[in-house]
């Protein structure tokens, strides 16, 4: 069972069971995203406030597995209060571990350590990737923050 | 009686020899796909290796067997659901969806009028709803649903007021989400009564049960090959003769046409005017083998079968987990055929399913492919075990076994 | 440069061990349906022994494999096509025909206006013009003909006349009669030059000559896997990306939808917006193989194979029965592809493939699918004689032998 | 090559060759009716002259393989003057000729002796059981004829 303890790591479940920054914000002045797979039915709503090129504040809701969720959690932890350039920076390193792993898992390459290291609590979620199907679980709330950033740098 | 041993088939499916994750596969996806035995493998390795060549026309020695090959699965098919009129009366289609958007693009959309009702039941698998969603882009028709009760089954308290302005019953003959066996007869019977037909979705019963198109008293009745330890690539389109010979043609190309020339086309008759191209002709192969297979086992057997095997999981399920694990599906096997959707409390369908890999156990997450009826218990996905006639009571011991995993993990 | 040995290619190919009325077997129609090797055979029955289940939302060992074989036979199409996005242009259907269907039901559906004109060919099959007429039935679009000459060639001299209100050209790579092989660049340009979009009819094109869509510069590219050494319950429609994304669904069911309610459903984004139902899993692994196997061989070899073939048995008919048996179609391979057929001087099609038949020699009398080409020929039908990677000239050898006595026995 | 023979004899050529009753009537009086065989393209046309419950003249005109032009002259040979009564009872023999066969190909059992004299010059059809896609283009004519009878009874 040790790959599946690699998957549901302590942070994941806990992120799961207790999720951080659940809730809603008020529209405008914050704009509302909602992402959604169609695959597995999973759904994450994401609001977002910025003042000032900083994401003063975050908050989602949505349903969907452990790893749907904890993701979540988990973004929403590490995003707020970050200035946009940093959570451009973000979005992208995570993403490049889902992908970099995605096809690097037959050799069992590890990722890069600064990757990892940037990431902090988020590098709980590494397991994934060795579950190819779940990554799309762990990249939604992550695409959905992409395209309400895309849609702010519209509006402006 | 045909004696049934489910050890057989089981030594007869060459997948369930597999080690998933360092133990034999524990395949409880039965309703998703089912899994083909050797005789059905062969035959259409066989066909490729001995007969293959295009169908009609030929005159070859080859062709000939293909053709031939290709109606006997027609003959065979009838055979299998004592279709009154033989193969005539089976047109074959890429799936039992295509077999959907059949009946709606050609039956329905040249019978149904602006204000007609089709009448489906809110547990129906989206083949059965979509392709009438369709139709109403063209046709302004009215897609109604028969509820479901929260005992799980369809609520025909109001089926009178329901039945007003219905052209066409279609309802599925056995959920593939909740396990529920509908009241065919009686359906088709209030169906006919209000001088409406009735297509049944019988993709969830025919490699389960015995399947008797006039016993039944229905008008259409759509399958896939597929889950009836058949192959892809093939559905399965039953309708009587005289409703079969008045409708039009629906995909156009070779195969379907009486004659051709640059300013139009004539349509042939009978099954192949809905035939149109190239068939799946290694598939019927197989189907004919999936057929003599199964009545080899006994459709009787089988069902007993499924019936004794659900009993069992259903009763252990309730035993081990209480409320912990909540079945979606009525309780009495009366009712029910052997789907069983799981509702583990705070833990999500996919990491059900997860865990439960690990275990070797297959079983399906997800909606199913019908979503209305996830809305209506407002659910957005379960966990599905389903069984075959290759299935046995110690793939529950897994099961059960896997299913305290998950629990304990997300405990 | 891959070696080529036709001889291994054979030997690769168990239906070709048959004997026919005590003779081996000479299969000459490949253009019917092609002979899978053994590697695309054994693709198929490994995947129903170790890995079927059904595809996409699968959490399970097998469903992942499953799903990962299906993708995986859309990135090796793309591949062999030159796909430039890869497979979310590649749509897999059940034939070539459906890809017609799908092409005239959902683009051209939502794409023409009445008095539009959809210009095909003469020389087309019927999946390439049954589907215009039926469009017709909903759409008052004008089906216009390229005209063939009495050269057996396309006809481009008015082509600018002929281009006039024209919104999409629809023509065949390779005629399945006359084995001419028609100016696709050329015909590509126009169209473009008229704001038309261009479709090809690749069925006999693409398991014969290398492909390249984005050389050809055409919009739309339609073909069957059993053509190309794949198995049968598999086609393929390719187009650009930008295209498929504003194209309207056409069949409904599961797996083309994003959402489904009780009161209308949102259809899917890609390819998997045209592929309803559970789609042709192990064909799909089938055709992987078949890919494959071609790229082993090179297409470049495989064309220089059948041209060489060509060649030699046009001239050697010529040699043998001069104006006996007329060669319907070009004789100059640089216009024509590896299908010969045959008309013989007083002896029906139907009669000289059952002389043939007593050689072991499999050809294909009929009109071949393409009864507005045969109108134009003042012909009911001809003797169809084609090649594949596995013929060899003792092949035409048996087909001279037999005809020799098919000619005798009428003479 | 014996089965071919079977199929191909010499009353069959030769009724290929020069086929007998080739032409049209007027019609009316004549009755004219169309067979189509739509996966091979046979075509048959034939013109029924009845008077007084005997079919005083038949013609045919068509085109298709040696099978189908052959059943076709020797079936006008065969029921020419005939009183329409008999017509019927050899349509019913011939037709239960090549089914009989049909079935039972296999057993090769060979078709009962009174039949086959009955149809005279006909019989040489017989070979063409053996080649069941073959039936279909023998029966072709047969198939017209009985078409344009039942056409006539419906009129009286
Ligand atoms: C030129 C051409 N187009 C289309 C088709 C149709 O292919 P399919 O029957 O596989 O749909 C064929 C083969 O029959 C063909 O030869
Ligand atoms: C009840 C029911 N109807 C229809 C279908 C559709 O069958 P297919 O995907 O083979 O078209 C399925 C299976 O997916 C089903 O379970």
């Amino acid at each position: 069972m040790s790959n599946l303890e690699d998957l549901y790591r302590e942070v994941i479940l806990d992120h799961y069971r207790s999720p951080r920054n659940r809730g809603e914000l008020e529209t405008p002045p914050a704009l509302r995203v909602e992402g959604f797979n169609p695959l597995c039915g999973d759904e994450v709503v994401v609001y977002l406030l910025v003042d000032n090129g900083v994401l003063t504040d975050i908050k989602m809701t949505g349903h969907g597995c452990s790893i749907s969720q904890s993701s979540s959690s988990l973004m929403s932890a590490a995003v707020k209060g970050k200035s946009l350039e940093q959570v451009r920076g973000l979005i992208t390193t995570f993403k490049t571990l889902m992908t970099v792993h995605e096809s690097s898992i037959d050799s069992s390459e590890p990722p890069p350590l600064q990757d990892v290291r940037a990431l902090g609590e988020l590098a709980a979620l590494q397991g994934v990737v060795k579950f190819p199907v779940r990554i799309k679980c762990a990249t939604l709330a992550w695409n959905t923050l992409n395209q309400g950033l895309d849609e702010l740098s519209a509006i402006d | 009686m045909t004696t049934f041993d489910p050890r057989l088939v089981r030594a007869d499916t060459p997948l369930l020899t597999r080690i998933i994750n360092g133990r034999p596969i524990t395949y409880l996806d039965s309703a998703a796909s089912s899994l083909p035995p050797r005789p059905v493998i062969d035959a259409m390795s066989r066909h490729y290796e001995r007969q293959h060549a295009n169908v009609h026309r030929g005159v070859y020695q080859t062709a000939n067997e293909s053709t031939q090959s290709y109606e006997g699965a027609r003959e065979a098919i009838a055979r299998f659901i004592h279709a009154p009129a033989g193969g005539e009366e089976i047109v074959f289609t890429k799936n039992a969806t295509e077999g959907f958007n059949l009946l709606a693009k050609s039956w329905a959309a040249s019978n149904l009028r602006s204000g007609d009702v089709v009448l489906v039941s809110e547990m129906e698998h989206h083949a059965n709803i979509v392709p009438w969603f369709q139709l109403r882009e063209s046709i302004d028709i009215e897609v109604r649903f028969i509820p479901v009760g929260d005992d799980y089954r369809l609520d025909l308290g109001n089926i009178d007021e329901l039945m007003k302005g219905v052209r066409l019953v279609s309802v599925t003959a056995m959920s593939n989400v909740l396990g529920t066996v509908t009241p065919l007869k009686q359906l088709a019977r209030i169906a006919h009564e209000h001088d409406a037909l009735i297509a049944v979705d019988a993709a969830q019963l025919v490699g389960h049960a015995p399947s008797d198109v006039v016993d039944l008293d229905v008008d259409f009745f759509i399958f896939s090959a597929h889950k009836m330890l058949g192959p892809t690539g093939l559905g399965i389109l039953w309708t009587r003769r005289d409703i079969l010979n008045t409708m039009p043609p629906f995909l156009g190309g070779g195969g379907m046409i009486a004659d051709v020339s640059t300013s139009g086309y004539v349509p042939a008759k009978g099954p192949t005017r809905f035939e149109a191209g190239t068939p799946p002709i290694a598939e019927a192969a197989g189907l004919s083998a999936a057929v003599t297979y199964l009545e080899g086992l006994g459709m009787e057997n089988v069902a007993r079968h499924d019936r004794d095997l659900t009993q069992d999981a259903l009763s252990r399920i309730d035993d081990e987990f209480g409320g912990r694990v909540r079945i979606v599906g009525p309780v009495d096997t009366d009712h029910r055929g052997g789907v069983i959707s799981l509702d583990v409390e705070g833990v999500h369908a996919h990491d059900v399913a997860q865990v439960l890999d690990q275990f070797g156990v297959c079983v399906r997450p997800g909606h199913h492919c019908a979503k209305p009826l996830m809305k209506r218990f407002n659910l957005t996905a379960t966990a599905r075990a389903s069984f075959g006639p290759y299935s046995l009571v110690s793939d529950t011991d897994v099961l059960l076994e896997a299913l305290t995993d998950a629990v304990k993990l997300f405990g």
